[in-house]
């Protein structure tokens, strides 16, 4: 399809701008989360759209979300942040004397002027989890834990700094995608090593080997969903499985800002589509899905293709999960729909 | 007896003294009597602590409410660091200062949080904006405006010791409620008091000042009648801790059929009154679990004497409670060993726990994880009976830290007999969420699942990592 | 009150003796006779029913195994079991005044009477296997668990067939005290006095080894051996193997050579199926062990004790954690014995069994039996252990000689279980005391002192055999194989 | 105990009172009680005399005088830092009163004089552990004195279980009337005195039909007196100890003052003095293992202390720095501020608060205190490094060592095992106070600071030579086989053969020295052998005496055998010295020695025959052994010559012995391996002769399958 027809109201240059200014902000800053980005693209072009009323800007928000979420293979983490942007942008409405022009100013404004503070909150966030999270780690313990998500990392190099706990890392790392590219999560490994502690890297067909010497799985999450499951990196639902098992405690860690108003039955009932599972018979090639899902215009609505890619993901169901590691503390799979129940209704 | 004798130290002598003895050392004696586990059992230090609390509120000189929450959770602190695995001690400081911030409409001072949250940046590296938004769920008024009341600066009184995380077995469990519904928005909240210190918008900091410093006028005003308040609330946390063996029992026929062949780890006070309950109107066997080492005397004496006294060491008063075998109850008393072995012909098994945590998981006597993994086994329901004062909002980092454990000599035999080899007396198990299938409270039945709610409706969330540490 | 017991019990006997195990026609007669005078002595002398309850249980026992055994060999039967039957009669009229003095607590006069209710109502009770509607406003379900079992231990050497040889007597009285426990040791004693049986035995004239033997010498012995303790499947196995060898012995054998033809049955029977089947079993286990192994074991089995020993003596590198627990504390020997021998031990109750399996790498458990299912058959507390271990993935490892194994299937730990005296239970006379005096007036309070229990076969990864290593599903195969040997 | 009972007032009308004796003179923990008393030194980090005064406010006493003599001042201080005497402290009065005199009797009557004792207190020691109730001995105490105005004391004790610790350097023996727990007679019986009997006046026997005559009590001197005890020691000037003097002669004579003194004995709870270095090593164990529950290190009993414990009872403070590869083993207690560097390994061991551990340092069942700083690579093993110590690189503490406060190892110095190393000595004046010693190299390195102690001339006499100073020593010298106890003669036929310190060691097991030896099996077998031997020698000399069938003690025997896999050599050694013994024993009573061997052998021919293997085979090991074993138990017994032919000639009559045996024995070196044993066996020879001239046989093997 064509940028135009992208947004109901013809303009169409703030969406190019914000999409890009996405995808700019994501690969200009590490460690910015997807949902983050989101928001803080959101504002940006809430700044640069004079709208006046609520009505219209809540109009106008909805057209840029799905641009957004159009524009990119997975947008489930992505769209938290959308959502929590929208949800919060009513909510407060609603608190004040709802329609008062000046309280809405005062709203954008305040929106518009601290963006670079959510994004500070976002990673603050992550601080903290790391900073309480680290207790989860005790002396003498082995941790294993799976894919490149940042706040594991910076939960285990937090632990890492403490000198009163002496722990060992076991790092399932998945073969690396594109050849000679280095498997995600290898510099937390290094980190690791260079921090001193010892760390095992396996392949993810040894978890089930290695299981019986682990004290506790720690994984990070894409999205926390309604359930109290968690989307996360291919891989992580038969380690939660495994662990189950063996009944080792099995712990997600997630910024609040990635629960997704989201509520999968199972694998196959993801808002995105992955070619997973492919099944070939000789001299059949299969299309480079992700080649294709990277740029814009072969996107379609709905259903993104997304191929086994370094972006597959699938669905750890909450009864796998002992607890949820958010800034506010460790929430049981059964606290989270209550979380998300309240923001939406 | 004793009666003219002396008497060793316990619940009882503190009690008696808690009026005549200076409120210090009242203090000193209770830690003592703790750490000396001469008061033991959650029952029993929940009395002794709210008591004590209870006596600090009423003559406390404090002018301010929030001087009383300082002196409690003080005082509170060192209680909890005198027998950190007994929960229901922090239990009850952190009820009675959530009690406090109640009638205070304290909740949502933001003197308190705007400290702890300086103290958590500080020296913790948590700093959590969304904190300082949460509004107490004690809080009557939840008026919209709290949420905007900033703190311009953040004078802290003395540091409240540091939660420290690296020992402690514990850790903060999420209070899901509105508070935390907010902390979703944290991430997007107005900046006011943010650490990154963004200029407060100005008009916004207007209104929230003078809530705040009204806040604090009417609080000098009215402090004598909200302790007088506090005080009230406090007795009826002590007739909850009280009744709860009570009001638990109450339902007991709605879980005992008749017929039913139940197991019950041990026969605590609550198990006693629930079984007795149930036995007014239905007739069932119980399989009593001895509970060897530490429990088996007491368990004995309560099938023989109705009190976990027996009577000698009773004088005489003894038969106080009824007996189940006098309530036609088949009690059968089975060693520990035999807990599998019969197993296969019982229809529910009660536990009794020491205290129960927010995920669901719960402290017992030792063995019964054992009892609850057999039942499991055979698929028998297991219930687990416990007053709500002793559900704890901690999460159960290290399951090994939560156990008590005991003297050897609990096994026979002394040192010397035993020679080389290791003797262990661990007293407490820790049980798994999923091996409890039901737990009653004196609110009802609850699902292992849900208990992180009535946490969130029992507990401020600002209490939570209260000295946790020691 | 205090008669309750014995009113409500004039009819079980005749009718639980029907379907007493392997009961055939002479017994309820015999059974039914005996207790005729009961029912009329009991209501104007409690104490005398106590006593006499105890003799009716006891000639019913005897009149029951008279039967159990009449299958064992054919005829001869009958006049073997009539004088066991009123020998006792007299005899337990006494017995009502002796028990108390044997029981383990010095007890006094006083307790005589309702000591040997208690006796009395407890062995009445076991005869009625079903729970007769009848019964059921009175005993509640779980009374089953009583009726099934014996509880009665000969504490002394009163009024015992003369025929008792002197070493089974002494044999008797260490069984019934526990100085002697343990199923090998048990079984290897009872054979060592069926030796002295044998030697001191002389086939009467006109009639021979094979026929003469069994109802007339060795019955007697083996009915005072179960009546001091019931015998293990072990000492089962062995008491049929050796019946066999009598039976199959040729009357034309001068009767020299057939008693040395035995006492050589004997010996190999201990030396094969035992002692040899020991060492290998030992050699397999010890192999299993590594170092930095840390093996948690339950209570007291001989042959763990000796694989442990053995893997130690060859310079492996452990730690054994002993899990003990009532009524026996068998483990305290054990734990001992490794500590003198320089091994590190652990020891704790089996209420701990869920802090210290979690450290543990391997499980070695002995066996009383092996069932034909694959279910293991030992020292209750076991199954809590395996399923602990089962929990956590640690592997499960039974020793067991064969000569344990048994076709016999049960279910529950309840069938086959022998029920031990409740004061084993309770730590000091005066609580016993208090206790026995409780339960007489209120039947609806018990102790239940269970010797045994069942442990699923899935919770068993490997039994170590002298015929090698095997999975639980393969007992059965292994018995297939004893038999086409034995036959 | 329960309130209801009681008003909270009458604690005030008559509060419980205590007594702790801090006795001042103390030469067993020198060099390292120079300066600080003994009940001040830490133990398991915390002063002793903490533990005591817990233990007594745990009882409800609200009175305690402590009674200080040389470091009264120190004592005080103490008191006051620890919060012992503020006015929130459990005691509403503690006092220290400072005594003069040098023995527990002066201390005594000083406190009569003193006069602040107006009911009935407990006395306890500065140095007492324990976790034992008072409630109960309080009450009886309290119910016997209505009764009875002369029951003036009752003493607590507590049983030991077998080769219990505690019980090393004295064997007191208290004879108690299990019916009302009085005892009636006292004898302390250290294990070096020859003599190991009691002997009792026959008028007890008629007074009392049963008495226990215990040596498994371990008495840790805690007493429940009444003032009338303070007018006694009074009375009687000369008493000096508690025990040997006031209890032993006022039970003696109790037909003169007619004062009762009960026990009060406890199974299952601990109790013990730290009265010298191995106990309180044992003690510090048992602290660590929780033996002494409540008063566990991470229960953080007294005020600032913030241990934790993690698994394999490892208690650590909140504040202690590891490097990432150093190892804490099990049974480690580690104080706050303490470091310790990268491949350190500290196993079983104390360390105190603010040290300095370097790298590759081994600390093996050591005591380390406060602020003692350990250079890099050095080893530490079973000994105690005081206060202030350092220690240099590459240092090694051998086992034993003693280290006091303040001295310094220069580096690569081996400190020999048992030395104790000060840097003060008293002076030479009477003016009791210090001055610093002159360094010996030799010892502490060039560089280092202080020297070998060597206690002071005037200390000498009250040294007890047979009290044992380091934490390691020998303890064969003081061991006693419990056979001992019933009849002396026998228990060389223990050590003839096995050195019963090497079975003792095992019994002793948990103490520092067992972790040195026990490792061998040969111990532990011996230790099992000497086990199955004074079990067996028991059970057969009194059914000898009982004259039980022999087929009963065969299998007691056997079953006995079971349980210890002893030898069958072991069997016959038992058989042997009980039959013996039992002999002899009827010949001292005026039997004739021919009766008596008679009497004794025939009836139990069977037994004896039943382990003997070898009547078919060619070489008669089994009789030769059974005899060398006669030979050598007669040849410490009166006129053994004259019994060992009786025997044997008994032996071979009953073809229990053949004459092969005989022979073959005869021509053993063994039997003319010593002196004695060939004069011993110089009788027997006609009889040797005149069966080996004809050498007539026959068969007959008696139950011989019975073999195993």
């Amino acid at each position: 399809m064509s940028l135009s027809d992208v947004s109901s109201n013809g303009n169409s240059y703030p969406q190019v701008l914000k999409v890009a200014t996405y995808h700019a902000l994501l690969s200009s800053d590490a460690d910015l989360t997807m949902p983050v980005a989101a928001i803080e693209s959101l504002v940006r072009a809430l700044a640069a759209h004079p709208t006046s009323t609520i009505s219209e800007t809540l109009e106008y928000l909805k057209s840029l979300v799905e641009t957004l979420t159009a524009s990119v293979p997975n947008p489930i983490s992505l769209s938290a942040g959308t959502d929590l942007f929208q949800r919060y942008l009513i909510s407060s409405l609603q608190t004040r004397q709802a329609g008062s022009s000046t309280d809405f100013d005062m709203l954008r404004r305040h929106l518009i002027n601290n963006a670079r503070l959510f994004v500070q909150r976002a990673k603050d966030s992550r601080n903290i989890i790391a900073g309480f999270g680290k207790n989860f780690v005790r002396d003498g313990c082995t941790v294993l834990t799976a894919g490149g998500s940042r706040v594991v990392g910076a939960l285990l190099k937090e632990s890492a700094s403490r000198s009163a706990v002496r722990f060992r890392v076991v790092y399932v790392l998945g073969q690396s995608e594109t050849p000679g590219a280095r498997p995600e999560g290898s510099d937390t490994v290094d980190a690791l090593r260079a921090q001193g502690v010892p760390v095992a890297t396996i392949g993810e067909g040894a978890v089930a080997y290695s299981l019986s010497q682990v004290d506790m799985v720690i994984v990070g999450a894409e999205g926390v969903v309604e359930n109290g499951g968690a989307i996360s990196r291919l891989g992580t639902y038969q380690i939660g499985l495994l662990a189950k098992a063996h009944s080792i405690p099995f712990y997600v860690v997630a910024e609040s800002h990635k629960f997704v108003r989201l509520f999968p039955l199972g694998q196959y009932d993801l808002p995105i589509e992955q070619q997973v599972v492919e099944f070939k018979v000789e001299n059949e090639k299969v299309v480079d899905e992700l080649a294709k899902t990277v740029d814009l215009t072969k996107s379609s609505r709905g259903k993104r293709k997304l191929s086994n890619g370094p972006h597959a993901v699938d669905f750890t169901p909450p009864d796998l999960i002992s607890g949820i590691i958010t800034e506010s503390g460790v929430l049981t799979p059964s606290a989270v729909s209550e979380e998300l129940i309240k923001i939406w209704f | 007896m004793p009666g003219k004798g002396f008497r060793t130290p316990g619940l009882e002598s503190f009690v008696d003294n808690l009026d005549e003895f200076k409120l210090e050392r009242s203090t000193e004696v209770l830690i003592q009597l703790l750490a000396r586990r001469q008061i033991s059992g959650s029952k029993n230090c929940a009395i002794a602590v709210a008591g004590l609390l209870l006596r600090i509120v009423q003559d406390s000189p404090a002018n301010s409410v929030q001087d009383l929450l300082d002196q409690v959770s003080q005082i509170g602190q060192r209680l909890i660091a005198a027998q950190p695995r007994e929960l229901a001690v922090g239990n009850i400081v952190r009820r009675v200062l959530g009690l406090i911030r109640e009638v205070s409409g304290i909740g949502q001072d933001d003197e308190i949080r705007s400290e702890l949250s300086s103290m958590l940046d500080g020296q913790d590296g948590l700093n959590r904006p969304e904190m300082l938004h949460s509004i107490s769920t004690y809080s009557p008024l939840r008026h919209a405006a709290s949420e905007f009341t900033g703190a311009s600066t953040p004078e802290s009184p003395q540091p409240i010791k540091r939660p420290n995380f690296a020992q402690s077995g514990y850790s903060s469990f999420a209070m899901p409620s509105t508070k935390t519904a907010m902390n979703l928005f944290g991430l997007l909240a107005e900046p006011s008091y943010s650490p990154t210190g963004t200029p407060p918008i100005t008009n916004r900091e207007s209104p929230a000042l003078s809530t705040k410093n009204l806040n604090i006028i009417q609080e000098q005003a009215s402090i004598k009648e909200t302790i007088q308040e506090i005080g009230d609330g406090m007795r009826e946390l002590l007739d909850e801790v009280d009744l709860a063996a009570e009001q638990i029992s109450e339902s007991a026929t709605d879980y005992i059929n008749s017929n039913d062949m139940i197991m019950a780890q041990g026969l605590s006070d609550t198990t006693h009154k629930f079984l007795a309950e149930a036995a007014r109107k239905r007739k069932f066997t119980v399989f009593v679990v001895e509970g060897e080492p530490n429990e088996g005397q007491a368990t004995r004496n309560m099938i023989l004497y109705g009190s976990a006294k027996s009577p000698s060491d009773d004088d005489g008063q003894e038969g106080t409670t009824k007996r189940l075998v006098d309530l036609g109850v088949n009690v059968v008393l089975i060693p520990d060993s035999a807990i599998f072995a019969i197993m296969s012909t019982v229809t529910k098994v009660l536990l009794a726990p020491q205290a129960v945590l927010a995920n669901g998981g719960l402290v017992a006597n030792v063995g019964t994880s054992m009892i609850a993994a057999a039942a499991q086994a055979h698929k028998v329901p297991v219930l687990a009976l416990s007053g709500v004062y002793k559900l704890s909002p901690l999460y159960p980092l290290d399951t090994d830290e939560l156990r008590e454990i005991g003297s050897a000599s609990g096994l026979g035999g002394s040192v010397g007999s035993w020679g080389k080899v290791n003797v262990m007396n661990p007293m407490w198990d820790y049980v798994e969420p999923e091996k409890v299938n039901l737990y009653i409270t004196n609110l009802g039945g609850h699902a292992p699942s849900y208990l992180y709610r009535i946490v969130a409706d029992h507990y401020d969330k600002e209490d939570i990592n209260l000295g946790t540490d020691m | 009150m205090a008669s309750q017991p014995t009113t409500s019990s004039e009819a079980p006997p005749s009718k639980s003796s029907e379907q007493s195990k392997s009961a055939e026609s002479s017994a309820p007669p015999a059974a039914s006779s005996s207790t005729a005078p009961v029912a009329t002595a009991t209501p104007e002398a409690p104490k005398l029913s106590g006593a006499e309850l105890k003799k009716r249980a006891k000639a019913e026992k005897q009149a029951k195994r008279a039967a159990a055994k009449a299958g064992g060999q054919g005829d001869g039967h009958p006049e073997a079991s009539q004088p066991k039957k009123d020998t006792p009669q007299k005899g337990s009229q006494k017995k009502g005044q002796q028990q108390p003095r044997q029981s383990a607590g010095a007890q006094q006069k006083g307790k005589q009477q309702s000591k040997g209710q208690e006796a009395g109502a407890v062995s009445q009770a076991k005869k009625e296997v079903d729970i007769p509607l009848r019964a059921a406003p009175k005993s509640t379900p779980d009374n089953r668990v009583f009726r099934q079992f014996s509880i009665y231990r000969r504490t002394s050497l009163e009024n015992i067939n003369k025929d008792v040889h002197p070493a089974v007597l002494a044999f008797g009285l260490q069984l019934s005290s526990y100085q002697i426990c343990g199923s090998t040791a048990r079984c290897i004693g009872m054979l060592k006095c069926f030796k002295s049986v044998i030697r001191d035995y002389t086939i009467p004239p006109d009639n021979t080894l094979a026929r003469h033997f069994i109802p007339h010498c060795l019955s007697a012995q083996v009915e005072y051996i179960k009546s001091a303790r019931p015998t293990s499947i072990g000492m089962g196995n062995a008491i049929r193997h050796l019946k066999d060898a009598i039976v199959k012995v040729d009357p034309e054998m001068p009767e020299a050579d057939a008693k040395a033809h035995l006492l050589e049955v004997i010996d190999t029977f201990i030396n094969e199926r035992i002692r040899a089947a020991d060492t290998v079993i030992v050699n397999a286990a010890v192999a299993k062990i590594k170092d930095g192994d840390i093996i948690l074991t339950y209570a007291n089995s001989s042959i763990i004790k000796k694989v442990l020993l053995a893997a130690h003596a060859r310079g492996k590198k452990f730690i054994t954690i002993v899990v003990d627990s009532k009524p026996l504390y068998e483990g305290k020997y054990l734990v001992q014995d490794l500590s003198n021998a320089g091994l590190e031990t652990e020891y704790v109750l089996v209420a701990a069994i869920a802090h210290v399996m979690p450290r543990a790498t391997k499980v070695l458990l002995g066996a009383h039996a092996m069932m034909a299912d694959g279910r293991l058959f030992s020292r209750i507390g076991t199954a809590v252990v395996g399923l602990a271990a089962h929990e956590r993935h640690i592997p499960c490892i039974v020793c067991c000689e064969s000569y344990k194994f048994t076709e016999r299937v049960y279910v529950d730990s309840y069938a086959g279980n022998e029920l031990a005296p409740s004061e084993e239970l309770l730590p000091h006379d005066s609580e016993r005391e208090a206790w026995r005096r409780e339960m007489e007036v209120k039947p609806q309070l018990q102790v239940l002192n269970l010797l045994y229990d069942l442990t699923p076969a899935e919770y068993v990864d490997m039994i170590v055999t002298e015929l090698g290593n095997l999975p639980p599903s393969s007992v059965p195969a292994i018995l297939r194989m004893l038999e086409g040997k034995a036959a | 105990m329960p309130a209801h009972s009681q008003k909270p007032e009458d604690e005030h009308d008559d509060p419980l009172q205590a007594v702790i004796l801090t006795d001042c003179h103390e030469n067993r923990f020198m060099p390292l009680t120079m300066q600080t008393p003994r009940c001040l030194l830490n133990l398991a980090n915390i002063p002793l005399i903490d533990y005591t005064l817990h233990f007594l406010a745990s009882a409800g006493v609200e009175h305690v005088y402590i009674v200080t003599s040389h470091f009264h001042e120190e004592v005080e201080s103490h008191l006051e830092t620890a919060g012992w005497n503020n006015d929130n402290s459990h005691f509403s009065r503690i006092e220290c009163i400072r005594s003069q005199s040098e023995s527990v009797g002066g201390v005594m009557r000083d406190l009569d004089q003193y006069g602040v004792l107006k009911n009935d207190f407990v006395v306890v020691y500065g140095d007492l552990i324990s976790n034992l109730p008072l409630e109960e001995a309080l009450s009886a105490h309290k119910k016997r004195r209505e009764a009875d105005k002369d029951a003036i004391m009752t003493m607590v004790l507590r049983e030991s279980g077998t080769g219990s610790d505690s019980r090393r350097e004295k064997a007191p023996v208290f004879v108690i009337d299990p019916k009302n727990d009085r005892c009636v007679h006292y004898e302390d019986m250290s294990p070096d005195k020859k003599e190991h009997f009691v002997s009792l006046d026959p008028d007890l026997l008629h007074d009392h039909q049963d008495m226990d005559i215990r040596a498994d009590l371990i008495d840790c001197e805690v007493d429940i007196y009444t003032p009338d005890v303070l007018a006694l020691w009074t009375d009687n000037f000369d008493f000096q100890t508690a025990r040997q003097n006031f209890l032993y002669s006022v039970l003696k004579d109790y037909e003169l003052n007619g004062k009762k003194i009960f026990t009060h004995v406890t199974t299952d709870y601990y109790a013990a003095r730290a009265r010298n270095l191995r106990e309180y090593d044992t003690i510090s164990k048992a602290i660590i293992e929780r033996w002494v529950y409540p008063w566990t290190p991470d229960n953080n009993l007294c005020f600032g202390y913030n241990y934790q414990m993690t698994k394999g009872f490892r208690y650590k403070e909140l504040d202690v720095r590891l490097a990432r590869s150093c190892q804490i083993g099990p049974k480690t207690m580690i104080g706050n501020d303490t470091s310790a560097g990268e491949g350190t390994v500290i196993i079983g061991s104390v360390v105190g608060r603010r040290c300095i551990i370097g790298n590759n340092v081994t600390i093996e069942n050591a005591y380390i205190w406060d602020d003692t700083v350990i250079r890099d690579g050095s080893h530490i093993k079973q000994a105690i490094v005081a206060k202030g110590c350092t220690i240099g690189k590459k240092c090694i503490i051998e086992p034993g060592a003693l280290i006091a406060t303040g001295v310094q190892v220069a580096d690569n110095t081996t400190v020999k095992s048992s030395s104790r190393l000060t840097c003060i000595k008293r002076k030479r004046d009477d003016s009791g106070d210090f001055e610093p010693v002159t360094t010996d190299t030799k010892v502490v390195g060039v560089g280092g600071k202080g020297t070998e102690y060597s206690p002071d001339p005037d200390d000498e006499d009250e040294e007890d030579a047979s009290l044992p100073h380091g934490l390691v020593y020998n303890l064969s010298h003081l061991t006693f086989s419990t056979e001992s106890f019933s009849d002396p003669d026998d228990s060389f036929s223990d050590t003839s053969d096995i050195d019963p310190s090497q079975g003792r060691r095992n019994s002793t097991a948990g103490s520092i020295i067992s972790l040195a030896s026990d490792d061998d099996t040969s111990a532990s077998e011996r230790k099992s052998e000497i086990a199955f031997h004074n079990e067996a020698v028991a059970q057969l000399t009194d059914s000898l005496a009982k004259g039980d069938a022999s087929d009963n003690m065969q299998l007691e025997l056997t079953s006995l055998r079971m349980v210890t896999q002893a030898s069958e050599h072991a069997m016959r050694r038992a058989i042997v010295a009980s039959f013996m013994r039992h002999i002899s024993s009827l010949v001292s009573d005026g039997t004739s020695i021919a009766s008596a061997v008679t009497s004794t052998i025939k009836p139990h021919q069977a037994l004896l025959n039943r382990n003997i293997f070898d009547k078919e085979k060619a070489s008669k090991v089994d009789q030769v052994d059974l005899l060398l074993l006669l030979q050598s138990d007669l040849s410490k017994r009166l006129d053994g010559d004259a019994i060992l032919l009786r025997v044997t000639h008994e032996l071979v009559n009953l073809d229990v012995v053949e004459a092969e045996g005989i022979e073959q024995w005869w021509n053993d070196e063994r039997s003319v391996a010593s002196k004695e044993v060939t004069r011993l066996r110089e009788k027997t020879r006609q009889l040797v002769d005149y069966l080996l001239r004809d050498s007539s046989e026959d068969e007959d093997d008696e139950d011989e399958d019975e073999s195993d």
